[in-house]
C-alpha cells in the first residue's frame, strides 16, 4: 500500500489537534516550523503564555510587516510582538526555565522517534551537514510533557515513528504525544497507543505506514 | 484565564502539609513575608523543614514558626541576630536541628534547584568544617566542594508589586532569596504590597516571572519586624 | 574616579591578544556587537577562539571576523543560520574548529564562570553524542552530564544604554547573552546605544551591575546586521 | 612583657590604614563591625564602590536618624543607603560577584589567622555557641584580596596571629594583609612580613607578642 502525500490531516489540522490539548494557563514553548501554528488554534476562552528561549516570556503574534524591531525575535529568528505582562531576562534564566521543569509543554519537529519516546530531530548524521543543535536538548530534557508535531512519513515514504532511532538522539525517552497527518499517538510505558486516527485512516493503515508497533486503547 | 491572586493569607498557605520543606524569603527582616508566616502558624502545618537566611527575631515571623513547635529543622547561613532567642534556646535544648549553609552556597543550592542543575562545585568552605563528609574534587588545581540543589515544597515570598500573572518587583535589598525562592518551590506563595493591572511592570524591568510564581495575595500594609520586635509583640498576637 | 567610557571602537578592543578566547553577545543579529567585532577585524588578532550561540550571516560582524581567517574555533550552539555560508564552508574544508554546545549548556557554562563554579550537573544531552566521552553521574536515579565553566579573556557585548559605572540594560530579546557574558570575561569590553548619566539608570532596573564591566563605547546608530545582510555588504566595507 | 590595652594604632588609625590600600575604583565589600569604619577613612579623590552581599552594589552611608528603610540594609543589618548608580540584585547574583572573583577586595575581622594565611573568625568551636557562618566562607574563597582588620591580642593577651588556627576555619590560604593595632603584616609565601609598626612599637615588641615567627622586609 502506498501512502499518498497529504494523506489525513494537513498541517493545520494537526496544529490544532495540538492545541486542543494545551490547558488554560500552560506555559509553553513551539519550536521553530510546523510548531509555530499551533498558537493560532488555542480554543477560545483559553490563556497561554508563550515562551521563547531567546528570552522572552509572553511572546505575542508575529509582528506587522514594517513594525519589526530587529531586537525582538523569538528563537527561529523572526521578529515577533510582546504581550502586555511579558518579560525579558536573558539565557542564563530562560533556560532555567527549562531545565527547571518550568515550562509545562513544548511543542517539537521530528526526524524520528521511537516507540520509547526517544527523539531524534537536531541531525541526520549526514556528515556533510553543519552540526546545529541550539535549545532542543535543553527542551526535551527539562520541559515537563514534550508533543512532537510531525508528517507521517519522509518524502521518500519511511516511517518517522520507528523502533529504535538510526539517527543522533536529542533525548532519550522524552516525547509523550505524537501528532502527525495520520493519527494522534501516545508514547506509554506499554508502547505506542493510537489516540485518534486522522478521518478515513484505519488502524491497520496507519500500522502498515509504521515501523513501530502499534497499539490500540481498549474501548468497553 | 490567568489569575494567580487568592484573597487571604488563609487561601494563600493552604495545602501546606506536615513534613513539607518551605523557603522562606527575607534577609532578617527585609523581604521577609510575615503575614504568610503568620497563616502558617494558623495552619499549624508540623515538622516543617524551613530554608531561610536567618532564624527569626523576638517572637514573632518565623521565630514565632519555630516557638509554636512547626520546625522540625532549618537550613540556614545565620541563625543568630542580635534580639533572636526562641531559636538559640530550642538549638540548645536540641529540639530543633541546624543544616548550617555559607551564604552563598545557600543561594547558589536554591538557584540551582530552580534552574534544574543537581549539582555544582564551589570553592566556599573548603577546608573547613562545614566541607567534612562532603565530596571535594580538584578542578584546574584548585579543590573545590559538590553542593547539592535545595528543592522545597513551597515557597513563601515577599515582594513589592504583583500582577496576575505573578510577574513581580522587589524593594531595594527586600529582594534579597525572593527570585531565586521563587523558582526553586513546586508551590510558590508570594504576598505583594500592591497587585497591579497585567501591563503595569515594565517587562524590562520584571525581576520574577510569573511562571514561577503560584499563588499571590496582597498585603497592603506588611508588618515591621523590628517594630513588633520592639514592641515586644508575640503571635499568636499577645 | 570611576569611568569605563572609552571614545572609539579601536580603544576598546585594545589589548585582545592573539589566541584570545572571545565571548560575542547575540543571538542572530539581535544583541550581536557589530561595530565591536569590525574593530577587532580592524586590529587583526588571530587564532581566537570565539564562543557565541550562532555563527554569523553574510560577510559582515561574526561572518566577517571568521572570514578574516581570525577564528580558529568556535563554541556555539547554532552554527547555521538562513544566510550563513562562511562558516559552512571553512567548516567543510576543515579551515575551523567547532564545539557544538547544547544552548542552555552553553548559558548555563557562561553563567557559571561568571559565578565561579568550575563544574555543574546538566540532563541536557545525557544520551546524545553531544554527551560523549564526557562524565555522566546519577542523581535521584536520573543521569546527567558534568559541564565545564566556560571563562574568557574578553567579551564583546552590546546593550542598550551604559553609565560611566558601567551599569547596563538591554533592550528586548536583544539581552539574551549579554548579562552572563559580561560575567564570564576578564575584561568585558561593551558598546551601548547611549551612554548616560550615573544615577539616570533605575538601580531596581540595572540588568548588568557595573562590576562586570571594563570599557564602554557609545554607538549610537549601530548597524541592523539583516540590512546589510540583505545589501550584500562585506566588512572590510566593500 | 606586658601588653597594655589599646597599645598602638586606635580602631579608627587602624581603619586608615586599610583605606589608604583601597585603590581608586576599588569594588569593596566590607565586613561587619570594625570593617565598617573603613569606608570612613578613602581618602580624598578615590571613588571606592561597596558591595553588600545582601544585594547591593553601590552602598552609600548609613541612613540618617529618622530616614531609616526597612527594606534599605547591609549585611550587617543596618540601614544604610544606596548612591546614585547603585544596583540591587538578588542573593545568587550577588555571591556570583563574590565567588566569580569579581569584588577586588574584602575587609575582615578575625578571631585568628594563621603564619600561611588561613583565617578562623566565624566560630570558637565552643558548643554552646549556636553556629552562624554568613556569606564569611564565599567571601575569602571568592575576593581577590582579604584584608583582615583586627586588635593583635585577645583582651586575654593571647596572640591572634597564630603558626596554626586552633578555631575552625573560614578558609585555608586566603588572607593578604593583616592590620592590628601594634603593625600592618604581609602574609607572604615566605612567612609573616612586618610591613610597618605602629609608633612606638618595635619588632622585638611585636615578636614577643605574636605566636607566629614574624620577619622583617629587607631595606638597603
Amino acid at each position: 500500500m502506498e501512502l499518498k502525500e497529504n494523506t489525513g490531516w494537513t498541517i493545520n489540522e494537526m496544529a490544532q489537534k495540538v492545541a486542543m490539548d494545551i490547558h488554560d494557563g500552560a506555559y509553553v514553548n513551539l519550536g521553530i516550523g510546523i510548531p509555530e501554528l499551533v498558537a493560532g488554534y488555542i480554543p477560545e476562552g483559553r490563556e497561554v503564555i508563550y515562551h521563547t528561549e531567546n528570552g522572552l516570556l509572553g511572546m505575542g503574534k508575529v509582528a506587522e510587516k514594517g513594525e519589526e524591531d530587529f531586537e525582538l525575535v523569538n528563537a527561529g529568528k523572526k521578529y515577533i510582538t510582546a504581550i502586555p505582562g511579558a518579560a525579558y531576562f536573558h539565557h542564563a534564566d530562560s533556560f532555567a526555565m527549562i531545565r527547571g521543569g518550568h515550562i509545562d509543554i513544548c511543542v517539537l519537529g521530528a526526524y524520528q522517534v521511537s516507540a520509547d519516546g526517544d527523539l531524534a530531530n537536531w541531525s541526520t548524521g549526514d556528515p556533510n551537514d553543519v552540526p546545529a543543535v541550539g535549545g532542543a536538548m535543553d527542551l526535551v530534557a527539562g520541559v515537563k510533557t514534550v508533543f512532537v508535531i510531525t508528517q507521517h512519513n519522509t518524502k521518500n515514504g519511511e516511517s518517522k515513528i520507528v523502533n529504535k532511532c538510526t539517527y543522533p538522539l536529542t533525548g532519550k525517552n522524552v516525547v509523550s504525544r505524537i501528532y502527525t497527518n495520520l493519527a494522534v499517538i501516545d508514547v506509554t510505558d506499554k508502547g505506542l497507543y493510537v489516540k485518534e486516527l486522522a478521518p478515513g485512516i484505519t488502524f491497520d493503515y496507519l500500522q502498515q505506514n509504521t515501523d513501530a508497533r502499534l497499539y490500540q486503547y481498549q474501548t468497553n | 484565564m490567568i489569575n494567580k491572586v487568592v484573597h487571604s493569607t488563609k487561601e494563600a498557605v493552604a495545602g501546606i502539609f506536615d513534613g513539607a520543606t518551605i523557603l522562606i524569603s527575607g534577609f532578617g527582616e527585609a523581604g521577609s513575608p510575615i503575614e504568610l508566616i503568620h497563616a502558617l502558624i494558623d495552619k499549624g502545618s508540623k515538622d516543617l523543614t524551613v530554608i531561610s537566611n536567618n532564624a527569626g527575631s523576638g517572637n514573632v515571623g518565623l521565630a514565632a514558626l519555630i516557638e509554636n513547635r512547626q520546625v522540625k529543622k532549618i537550613i540556614c547561613s545565620f541563625p543568630r541576630t542580635a534580639i533572636s532567642f526562641v531559636f538559640p534556646e530550642m538549638y540548645r535544648s536540641g529540639e530543633i536541628e541546624l543544616e548550617l549553609v555559607p551564604q552563598g552556597t545557600l543561594a547558589e543550592r536554591i538557584r540551582a534547584a530552580g534552574a534544574g542543575i543537581p549539582a555544582f562545585y564551589t570553592p566556599a568552605s573548603v577546608n573547613t568544617p562545614l566541607a567534612d563528609e562532603k565530596e571535594t574534587r580538584i578542578f584546574k588545581g584548585k579543590t573545590y566542594v559538590m553542593e547539592h540543589a535545595l528543592n522545597a515544597d513551597f515557597s513563601l515570598v515577599k515582594c513589592h508589586a504583583a500582577d496576575k500573572y505573578g510577574n513581580l518587583i522587589y524593594n531595594k535589598t527586600a529582594r534579597n532569596f525572593g527570585p531565586i525562592m521563587c523558582m526553586a518551590a513546586k508551590t510558590t506563595i508570594v504576598q505583594a504590597r500592591k497587585i497591579v493591572e497585567v501591563g503595569q511592570i515594565d517587562p524590562e524591568c520584571v525581576i520574577t516571572p510569573g511562571i514561577f510564581v503560584k499563588r499571590i495575595v496582597e498585603v497592603s500594609n506588611p508588618a515591621d519586624e523590628s517594630v513588633l520586635v520592639a514592641e515586644k509583640r508575640r503571635y499568636p498576637w499577645n
